[in-house]
């Protein structure tokens, strides 16, 4: 029997086909239309949450099935067969809530968490600032606290889910503190704030079911319990969360490439060309072998790290490297499947064209490809 | 030796005056989203004499060369790479017509591409995944002093009735190899019997609509015939020829329209208190870059050069698309990764140059098809 | 703790100790000799025989220990630091002798294996041809049976252990038998065998300490009892030994970038530019954290792989795969190195000219890496 | 544009026939074994005139450009690649002789180096990691009319005492920078004082030995300054702009002879009962291969273009010798597998040309040094 690095047990397998059949009714049909739409309707999100899609790692207390790592993974996989973006459920479960999870006070806990898990509440997180991009330390977003209240004032721009977004986990400075890594804190900000206003929706290449926003906030107060641990503390906060969001970044780029393959090689042993199927040419048998490799090495070292993550292991070097490496893979895999599909994968009609639109930005957000490897380089001690 | 005569700098910068003083962000993405042409500027380009530059005098062209309508191209889609497209293919077909037609043919139809009176477009393929010689059904009878054409073609490019299709058609018997068997026929847009089925939005080019074309007994006259019956293959070949030079000047326009767009970026955008420009990482990818669209530039002169002077070279010109379409493709990748997120928004301009490469490497031949056409024309004969 | 893909266990981990200590004796300061002499001395294969590491997975009956594969992995690994390739410890254990081990009957393990045991018989396997290559359907060396003999004639080339070797594995046709695949059959030939002589030993790239050389058979007659099996069934004994070739490669070639990465990197840290160490520049760390990143890669999908093997799975397409990625990726990286090392790579003092010369060879050997694609095209189905 | 006068083509055509005629491969392997310089064809190639033609008449040169030189380079190298680097770098160092030096130095050396009298060597780096100018010890102090040389020098391809040596030193104070302390001594090989210590075997090139010179005191002619006291930083640069030309031809006939060795190989070469040259796979990588080398002759010859005639591109040169270097280690490397097991042997010859195209690469500053060059001047300022 073939060595397993991730031990499914049967829950797992059973959570994976019902989250499948629940795709396949809920989710897939209206893709098209979401696209066209460029937003996702919230009460998708609710029918996911409520049918126990939805963070799934939060403790029952909450609402939560208190699932491990592996129930992550599976919804990260099971969801690539949706071939879409905007109902990001591994950006709202695996990245944005567990912030509130793992830092937030039982109050906020309380407060939140259920909504999260049903779906009721959309998160997402603000960190990028049209100025910053990656670099945390150029933020520009104050918060100031006044007696109970905390002042925000600032944009935030790229936000994923930042039209749909109930409740926002935003990253701003004090200004009064000299060190910029100690100025950051993190605040739960809530639809309709006054003082918070969405700025207009992103056309973007891709990702047209994903309302990406700016977002700007004019004298937003919200109230002082609403900073998710002590003053200054978002920094280490944010350290600590991002080699999940890297793994999780990794889990998406393999799944995605592994649809992008079943893709092509179906495309090729079905297309016929001057009398033979497409396989029969030498060169496309070469370059689907070379890509099913990447795509193999790609899984099996991510699998490696989600053992490894939920071992409760540092491989922030390591989940840094597979961000970028299975990104840049994906990326090239996207690529040249196009060039397997000929001139039908200029047809949007082509899923072809759509997946190397949608993959393009993977290897830009959570932390350019560049800032990755300025990591993975820093760790090293270079 | 390698460096451009003074006309021909002059139309370079005749283009690129032209370009920038036409050209419209704003108005490029509103045509894009709705898949429109830019009829007005078309109008005026063509007025200036940028359509159709490689024709004879005769028929209202420039009387110069591919290089000159090659020169064209790149100036147009370094200012817009979707703009340039839609230009520099209005006419698209009609060189078969200039190079192969009979004068008869050609004064009735040249003097109207170049005066941007009426678009040309190309109806070759029958299959999504683009031309297959082999399977040409699509056909073309001669009947008294009309030919009838039956079939069905995909990835026109199309834009109406006003305008022609250059239709290839089997006039030879089923089992006839395509060497001798297939023609080229010039089909008037508003002919009864053709049906347009609009083929949806593209991944780039989106000023030109795609679209099915099914032509049903769709009767034309004789003289319509682009050249000889039965020698559509070696005309295919000669066209490919030139456009592909074309689509590699519109690529290496495209790779040095993103890479401008870069430098200019970088020197601007600040990261970790440093300008982005100032990182060895960068400067590196910008070195890259410019030495893909120099490079580009050799090769797609040179092959330009030599067609102009009879001694068309198919392995150079095979070179030459897939050396600058992938430097485009490349350049603009490149460039959209050192936008960072923004390179991923529509405004940025880079991720649509992305897309605008990929269809010229798409196109007429993808990097597999050129390969072939190479390593068989290397290897020669083997014993 | 970091979940191991490889369970190492005390007896493995002491092994591993007494061979590493082993080979900083005995074999490491004696290298650079060899790679001028351009032959390793038998009495090398000797000491390390007795020393007890070779074929370490014999059984005690023959004189091994009856080791698992990772043995193999421990020995493959550890030579990796002797950075030479004469002494070819894995090709003897791993590729030749199984063989021998399992298609052989008892009396020829009897006389065979305590001597490849023990080094006092070193073994070669010749299978390629100077027509055919990686082709074995072109195979020309016939084997025809007379009464108790088989006569042998044709040559062999690029043979490794082709001077030094005691005992042949080679692969013949019956020129009788029309379907190819069903002509071939294993034989044992002995060193001294009349008919039997060696050709020139071969200038090469690099290996310059193995004795590669050429083969000649000119009505060379063995006893009939030296044939492997039964008659015809080379073809399949090949195909049933080929998938550990195949993963012994791609250990060979994880273990090799690795030594290349830390000279690398040590390098970078201690060579001085400008006033500052190599590692300073951006440039350098980014190519420092790519090429680490393919060989963490290449690492966990070997060892995936290992642990699949010994589990005894059919993985042809994944060890086909593996042999073309990881070859590939070393050379890469041996490439890459050099440029790193900038001019003092030119130098024949510098390990990396060394190293790239003798890495090459790995994309090319036991099946070239356009042979690796077209076997996994073939067993994926296209 | 884009073609050879005739007198380059005959140029190019006498290299070839000299080089053919000339060169043989088992001396070649026996040479490169026992690191000895082919002496008797050396000798032969500058009685043709093949050695400094780019240097005025007036010195025994051919009166021609850089662009004639390479051509040389180029043909030499695509017949046997060690061959053609060590003919082609007899004479090195005395480039900046020819571009720097007064009438008396050029007199007294220039006409040797033609006619193959003597040989030159550039003695300049003073660490194996390559040059650093930021930390060039050796010392060269003026006393009356002679120049005292004290300090070691690695990376000296040297061939003994009967030649000269371009020595790198600073002239200047200790803390001053390399811009304007720096300068080049011509040094005969001969003098007392200098200790050559050889460095062993490299991975190519090894026709030439290369050298670690240790200068004591030693004492030349105040004359033997080479160009300006104190602009060794100016004159290294314009000096690396023509050696970067002729490393890039050097690379480029590597590059075209493993790509001719190849394209023989694979048509006689069966696998499978095919020829090789028939698999899909072959004709890709020969398609590649050929457009690399085609790409790097037309960077190249552009380079050298510019030089000659005056309008030398630092840029530009970065990227030939970036582009054809690369070509030539890409194309060897693929030249070797599709030899297979033969291609790893030193009888193919195919090992030995990735050899010596990998001395190109690394030799005058890596691919990243070139990325910085061309990066930099790309962005320009930044404000």
């Amino acid at each position: 029997m073939k060595m397993d690095i991730l031990k499914y047990t049967k829950e797992h397998n059973q959570f994976r086909e019902r989250l499948s059949a629940f795709l396949a009714k809920e989710i897939t049909p209206f893709v098209d239309q979401w696209e066209q739409d460029h937003i996702v309707p919230k009460s998708a999100w609710q029918k996911t949450g409520k049918a126990g899609f939805l963070c799934p790692s939060i403790t029952p207390e909450y609402g939560g099935i208190g699932g491990d790592f592996l129930y992550s993974v599976i919804v990260a996989e099971e969801f690539s067969h949706t071939a879409h973006s905007g109902l990001a459920a591994s950006l709202h479960s695996d990245v944005v809530v567990p912030y509130i999870d793992s830092f937030g006070s039982k109050e906020q806990k309380e407060k939140y968490l259920p909504g999260c898990v049903s779906g009721d509440i959309i998160t997402a997180i603000a960190m990028t600032e049209p100025d910053a991009g990656s670099d945390v330390a150029g933020m520009k977003t104050t918060a100031v606290e006044q007696g109970d209240q905390v002042v925000i004032n600032g944009s935030k721009t790229f936000i994923s889910n930042g039209i749909n977004c109930d409740l926002l986990l935003l990253a701003a400075i004090d200004p009064k503190v000299a060190n910029r890594h100690q100025a950051v804190s993190l605040y739960l900000v809530e639809d309709k704030t006054p003082g918070f206003k969405r700025g207009r929706q992103l056309d973007k290449m891709g990702w047209n079911s994903q309302d990406t926003a700016e977002l700007f906030f004019s004298d937003c107060r919200i109230p002082k319990t609403n900073r998710l641990g002590e003053p200054g503390s978002g920094f280490l906060q944010l350290m600590m969360k991002l080699q999940q969001e890297r793994l999780v970044c990794a889990m998406g780029a393999v799944f995605a490439a592994e649809r992008i393959m079943e893709f092509a090689v179906d495309y090729c042993k079905n297309t016929i060309l001057k009398g033979k199927p497409l396989v029969r040419s030498q060169a496309v048998q070469f370059a689907i072998v070379e890509m099913t490799t990447e795509v193999k090495l790609g899984r099996t070292f991510m699998e490696k790290l989600c053992a490894d993550h939920m071992e409760g292991e540092n491989i922030i070097i390591e989940t840094s490297m597979a961000k970028y490496w299975t990104t840049d893979m994906l990326n090239r895999i996207a690529e040249r499947s196009m060039d397997l599909c000929g001139e039908s994968a200029l047809l949007e009609s082509n899923i072809m064209a759509r997946t190397k639109r949608d993959v393009r930005v993977m290897s830009i957000f959570a932390g350019t490809n560049e800032i990755m490897k300025g990591i993975a380089a820093k760790f090293m001690g270079m | 030796m390698f460096e451009l005569d003074r006309s021909q700098i002059e139309i370079q910068k005749a283009a690129r005056d032209f370009a920038r003083g036409e050209f419209d962000k704003n108005l490029t993405l509103e045509l894009e989203e709705k898949r429109e042409y830019p009829e007005k500027i078309w109008k005026k380009a063509a007025d200036l004499g940028f359509i159709g530059i490689q024709f004879s005098e005769q028929y209202l062209g420039g009387g110069l060369g591919v290089l000159e309508a090659g020169l064209i191209a790149e100036a147009f889609c370094c200012i817009d790479s979707t703009m340039g497209m839609a230009l520099t293919l209005a006419g698209i077909g009609s060189e078969a017509v200039f190079r192969f037609a009979d004068n008869g043919l050609k004064e009735k139809i040249l003097p109207k591409i170049c005066e941007g009176d009426i678009f040309s477009g190309i109806a070759f393929s029958e299959t999504d995944h683009g031309i297959d010689l082999s399977s040409i059904h699509t056909s073309a009878v001669f009947t008294g002093d009309n030919i009838v054409i039956n079939g069905e073609k995909t990835h026109v490019a199309n834009r109406g009735t006003k305008g022609v299709y250059l239709v290839l058609c089997k006039t030879g018997l089923k089992d006839d190899t395509p060497k001798n068997s297939l023609s080229m026929v010039l089909v008037e847009g508003n002919k009864k019997g053709i049906t347009i089925t609009d083929s949806g939005k593209k991944l780039g080019a989106n000023m030109m609509k795609s679209a099915r074309l099914t032509f049903e007994n769709v009767t034309v006259p004789a003289t319509n015939l682009v050249g000889k019956d039965g020698k559509g293959f070696f005309q295919l070949e000669k066209f490919h020829d030139e456009i592909k030079i074309l689509t590699a000047s519109q690529a290496l326009g495209t790779a040095q329209g993103a890479l401008d767009r870069a430098v200019r970026y970088i020197k601007q955008r600040e990261q970790f208190n440093r300008k982005l420009a100032q990182f060895q990482i960068t400067k590196h990818k910008i070195a890259q870059m410019a030495t893909k669209v120099e490079l580009a530039r050799l090769i797609t002169y040179k092959a330009a050069f030599l067609f102009d002077k009879g001694k068309a070279d198919t392995v150079l010109i095979s070179m030459a698309k897939m050396t600058s379409a992938r430097a485009a493709v490349e350049v603009a990748d490149e460039a959209i990764q050192l936008f960072g997120g923004y390179g991923y928004m529509k405004e940025s301009e880079v991720e649509r140059f992305f897309r605008d490469a990929k269809i010229a490497e798409l196109c007429f031949g993808n990097q597999a098809v050129q390969q072939d056409i190479i390593g068989e024309a290397m290897i020669g004969k083997i014993k």
